[in-house]
């Protein structure tokens, strides 16, 4: 047992911290850092450039063009990316429909999909959710239809992530009507350009428009764009949910983030204030303990094991933790988180903010928009289900 | 001792709940979002209520009402989650009775009561924070009567109210004017807060200024705990909205074939929304029949009071939108304002920690409510 | 709305507050006021003295003997109980089934019981929680046999709160297995000097044996000592619970120990340590607004209405602030808190106390004993469930 | 960057296992606890075992190993909630390896690998609560050595030990002395604690004591340290069994004719409970592998360890009684024991308030496990 980074990791994370720092734009580096909003150009800018790098598949193994790295080397790339201030990775295509073409897709699909994916030039959006379904995916109702060879799909998709971007769009689909619910479901690939798609943005409580309904209206789909067999699409859904484990407790931005609510404490003067520190200071205790958690199921994934009971407590714990930090600093600001002023929560505004620190304009903005975490991607009361089936039974 | 409502404050309870209900929906509050935050017309239509005059001394043109009637009529503004800042007339009414000259009296507080005149407090400034004794506004004398230089932040509709109650120092000590915003030197810069109400940056400089009293931190604190106790009211009424859009939510929303109203463990989380709603409720009240006490005592219940509101509001809000899922952050949805509300709510006057040090800074040996 | 009591109240409250400060012998109010173990002899002797004043029946109408006080009137008898030192009053007789004879006994029954209740002479004990059933009271398996004019009863209880000093026990028996679980349960007055009775003390963490069980072998109950009729003792039982409503929360109690918490924090020099000081000014608050919700009932129960949804809230939260008080002792006296000394919890010890604070002696025990009260009295949990029902149907 | 355990060590915790499970069972445990709360047959049997001597180095005759096979054993004798204190053989062998001179070590090194001699750390003074630098015990030179003065509260097993190591003051600081149980003016008078294991009151009246260190805060610090990381891995075990018991429990216990394990909000507490178990146990991981760091680092490092023991050790001892109900609160059940035992690591080395101020104050600007 060592806690110690190896020296081959060490270089390894040095490797990647200086390619990462040297190739981030700034700009887009300064916007992280402040949390002010990113736009499309930001978020696929970066990508392509992990892309020419052969970085944006980072989780890929070589014989797919991937950097073929253990956990614990994407782990120091994802803390070395999030440090540095780069934007989160959009998972739909690197990490989640990647590893389920790789796994069940046809050579051909697999020669289609995978490059514009590792490059970054294509967009993909998730079609799971819809509505009056949650997480409770099995319900899937949008359904396609087996028209010579074609799907013929018809439905709604909703909280459809920055679909409003999307190019393509993986989606389960409803084939069959028989059987359990999750019998009938299928695995389609859908281009989002198709006659028929309409995506209608979703406003959330923080002003932007971070999600989207998604309409079908007898969409045709070319059936060689079904993944695997039909009305097996839920047995691919669950390989996908397998798969990003620990990134998903945000670990390395809950570092970052850390780091700036010290920086906010410090500017409204709070840095002194004990009652307020130890806030801080109860939070820095629950970060470190996430991140040694993530350091043992990466461990353990390492040598081969496979920590179900406890990678299961990870999504629970990030989501908290990103939650009371953006809490906290929204009351760091205290009076001056009020003004909700969104231009001033875009970079380069150039007017005078209440009370004067600029910084303080998007933490209301930050604190609304983390209340997904606890409900996206499996409810926490959801992911608390299956932790107990894993102690009790 | 006694927690019933008298029939005139329950009539008053059924006439802004009326209004609210028919005259505040979601859709006018959406257009007055839209708009700025604040509509005059719907001022009007507080003062028409008598709302604005509800406080204000029968000699003065009011209805001459306390504190309970104040707490009855923001429970139901709060219900409709109305952005308008009645606060703002009751604080103005019970620091200018209090503390300023008839004269001052007279001419102002028939104007408040009649909705003719908005005035609000503005004394946030930039390195105060929560405390009220840190004042860097300048106030002297002039031949006329007295000037003030300021910049006060987060004003409530401060680029739309007639006239501020503005603390300055005035020869080493805090004191308080009213200056109105067409007088000269004053500019303000209005924009919208996190529920969607609005706010302004003013600057005051060399503005005439009327002065109400050289007592100003005195008053300036009988003002928070005025803040302190319509917030609370506000609160309940939103919290009470709040629990009864999440239960009505978990009765018809389904997963995995029936409500997620038969799942246990959001059960519980609804019952502990309730306790939650009754605990701020009882002290809302106890603020409320705190705010005639002598300063010391009164003081002490109001800081107690939004300590728990503060709990309260930030557990009922965050409880509703992870018990509505999705839904529950989409601006679209009514619910979600109510969050925004009792965010916003909590950093008002103080928040929890704030408040929390100020009980603790107050604690003596004995306990309770009559301690 | 009015927060000041009456001058009617306030003199009522003078009245009573005299007469519990000349009367309440100081030895038995030194042993309250610093959580000193209670002999039986301290409890039924104060309940004497309240008896031979007509208070020990403070809840009764006066047509049973009782002062005929007023909602709010018991309330302040309670809280000068309380805030003078006095032991709480031993519900079972006086509150529990002293109401249940008066709405249900026979005038026979009433005239043989009720007397020996108001005086504070007969000692009676509580027959409802069976081992395995806890909080599911309506699973009752003791039966009680009907055999001439007597019953036979044959099984046992648990949990029995100080049953080995009771004189009489109020059971809940199985007359009949059909139908419900709850139709068939009758309602039983027994002597617990009858043959056939086993009083088990068990002790627990405290190291005290609070509760008992009860072993009824072939024990003959006459069947006069019936309440009501036959299988209806579901009904009676439910009638008992519905009584006992505000004392529950045990506010005043909290109001005592507050200020003993406070006492403990100057000793141990935590007064001025913030940290230490914020914890019992948010307790402060907690037991501040349970005394508002407290007040609310009382009033409300004066007008003549029925609170139910937040006279529900009132075990709850007076239950996890009594646990909250009694570790915030435990923890202001931290290291010192670690000696287990029974006799040092005892009155009058004359041994050294580490660290010199024999007050401190009872602090864990203290705090382990109180774990009972989010668990008896149905749980925290069914708690939880009914105020569930009264906000979600 | 690797968690596994060693095979060696994987041994280690195997023959622990199998001596709880064979040779501490509840019944032996109760007879010790009703016969005073240690038994000297068992420190031999932990010897017997090659604990008192596994990080003793070879020198010495110790087997030489780390802190995590400290870890490693502590956690198995937490999971049997073992009365006696094998984790202060831990704390003599570390401070007097790293802070004695070679005579010192040379003479009680031995005899604590051994199980000869038992050594305990006596330290704790009225008035020093958790503060380490507060001592008020006096050393003096003598022509023999040194003589120590001084009152120690709850010296574990402190009627039992062979020895004490002691803090003093010498020339204005703190110095560390070991004296012997059976020197002249030694007097120990003991008693059980919560957990019923067993302390003592040591008096010490110009008792003859050889000198450790004359840096004895450094030393103090250190030997806190060491046991901070004791109590975590003791903790991690005694919560792992205190999680079997209650699932288990849940599960065979019925309710309103099911298994209380079927309902959903007892599964979410199980699952809370899992959480704060394996937040724990990565916390206590963190503690053993940062105590060989220098000491700024080291103290930091340990005092987050605490800060998250202690909240988890409190959640899970609660939450077992409340999931047991009735049962869980009784002295024939072992579960119960658990709680106690878990209530009573709190207050050792520092609660969680405490080190939450040691946290707060040793704060920097960067994050993180390496940080």
């Amino acid at each position: 047992m060592d806690l110690a980074f190896t020296p081959e990791e060490q270089a390894f994370r040095a490797e990647v911290r200086e390619w990462v720092r040297s190739h981030l734009p700034p700009q887009i580096a300064h916007k992280v850092h402040n949390a002010l909003r990113l736009t499309r150009e930001d978020m696929q800018g970066w990508a392509k450039i992990l892309g020419k790098k052969g970085w944006l598949a980072y989780g890929w193994p070589k014989q797919f063009g991937g950097p073929g790295w253990n956990a614990v080397q994407k782990h120091l790339f994802e803390e070395e990316c999030a440090l540095a201030g780069a934007p989160r990775i959009i998972p739909f295509g690197p990490v989640m429909v990647a590893p389920v073409i790789m796994a069940f897709g046809t050579p051909e699909q697999q020669k289609r999909f995978l490059p514009g994916i590792a490059s970054g030039e294509v967009w993909w959006s998730q079609g799971y959710s819809e509505p009056g379904a949650g997480s409770d995916l099995a319900s899937v109702k949008t359904r396609a239809e087996r028209v010579g060879d074609k799907y013929i799909v018809n439905g709604q998709k909703t909280w459809t992530t920055l679909g409003q971007y999307g190019d393509w769009m993986f989606n389960l689909v409803r084939t069959s009507t028989e059987g359990k619910p999750q019998t009938g479901i299928s695995f389609l690939l859908l281009d989002m350009k198709s006659p028929g798609v309409t995506v209608r943005p979703i406003k959330l409580l923080d002003g932007e428009c971070e999600v989207n309904e998604v309409f079908f209206d007898n969409v045709e789909v070319p059936a060689d764009q079904l993944i695997g067999e039909e009305n097996k699409g839920w047995t691919y859904a669950k390989h996908l949910l397998s798969h990003e484990r620990t990134n998903i407790a945000d670990v390395n931005r809950a570092k970052r983030e850390l780091e700036r609510l010290k920086r906010i404490a410090k500017t409204e003067g709070l840095w002194d204030d004990l009652r307020f520190r130890d806030q801080i200071a109860l939070l820095e205790v629950d970060v470190v303990a996430l991140e040694m958690l993530v350091l043992r199921v990466l461990s353990l994934e390492k040598s081969g094991k496979n920590p179900l009971d406890i990678a299961g407590l990870l999504k629970i714990r990030g989501s908290e933790i990103q939650q009371r930090y953006a809490e906290l600093m929204m009351l760091a600001a205290g009076p001056f988180s009020l003004p909700f002023i969104e231009e001033a929560m875009e970079a380069g505004w150039q007017g005078n903010f209440p009370g004067g620190e600029v910084a303080n304009a998007p933490l209301a903005s930050s604190y609304f928009n983390l209340r997904k975490t606890t409900i996206y991607g499996g409810s926490n009361e959801v992911q608390r289900n299956i932790v107990a089936q894993t102690v009790l039974g | 001792m006694d927690f019933d409502f008298s029939d005139d404050q329950q009539q008053l309870r059924d006439a802004v709940h009326r209004w609210v209900d028919k005259g505040y929906g979601f859709e006018r509050r959406r257009a007055i979002v839209a708009a700025g935050g604040f509509d005059r017309r719907v001022w009007n239509e507080l003062a028409e209520l008598g709302l604005t005059s509800l406080t204000v001394p029968e000699a003065h043109g009011g209805l001459g009402q306390g504190a309970v009637d104040a707490m009855v009529a923001l429970e139901e503004l709060g219900r409709g989650i109305v952005l308008e800042p009645l606060a703002q007339a009751f604080i103005a009414t019970r620091v200018l009775a209090d503390h300023a000259s008839q004269a001052v009296q007279t001419e102002w507080l028939p104007r408040i009561a009649s909705g003719e005149a908005l005035v609000v407090l503005a004394h946030q400034e930039r390195k105060a924070r929560y405390r009220l004794d840190v004042c860097e506004a300048k106030a002297a004398q002039t031949q006329a009567g007295h000037a003030v230089t300021a910049i006060k932040s987060i004003v409530p509709a401060g680029d739309q109210a007639d006239a501020f109650i503005v603390p300055a120092q005035l020869d080493g000590r805090i004191a308080l004017f009213l200056v109105e915003r067409g007088a000269a030197g004053v500019a303000a810069a209005g924009y919208a807060t996190q529920d969607s109400s609005r706010a302004a940056e003013v600057m005051f400089k060399d503005a005439p200024a009327t002065l109400v009293t050289t007592d100003g931190l005195a008053a300036l604190e009988l003002a928070a705990d005025v803040g302190i106790a319509s917030t609370c009211a506000y609160a309940v009424g939103a919290m009470e909205e709040t629990l009864r859009l999440t239960t009505e939510y978990m009765n018809q929303r389904k997963q995995f074939g029936v409500p997620i109203a038969s799942f246990q463990a959001l059960r519980h989380r609804a019952a502990d929304m309730k306790m939650q709603l009754e605990l701020a409720r009882s002290m809302s009240y106890y603020a409320g029949l705190k705010l005639g006490e002598a300063p010391d005592e009164r003081r002490r219940a109001l800081s107690r009071a939004k300590v728990q509101l503060g709990q309260s509001m930030r557990f009922m809000g965050q409880q509703s939108v992870q018990l509505h899922g999705g839904i529950g952050v989409t601006d679209e949805y009514v619910g979600s304002h109510y969050f925004k509300v009792l965010t916003q709510l909590e950093m008002c006057w103080g928040d929890t920690l704030h408040h929390l040090g100020e009980v603790s800074g107050r604690m003596q040996e004995t306990a309770g409510v009559f301690a």
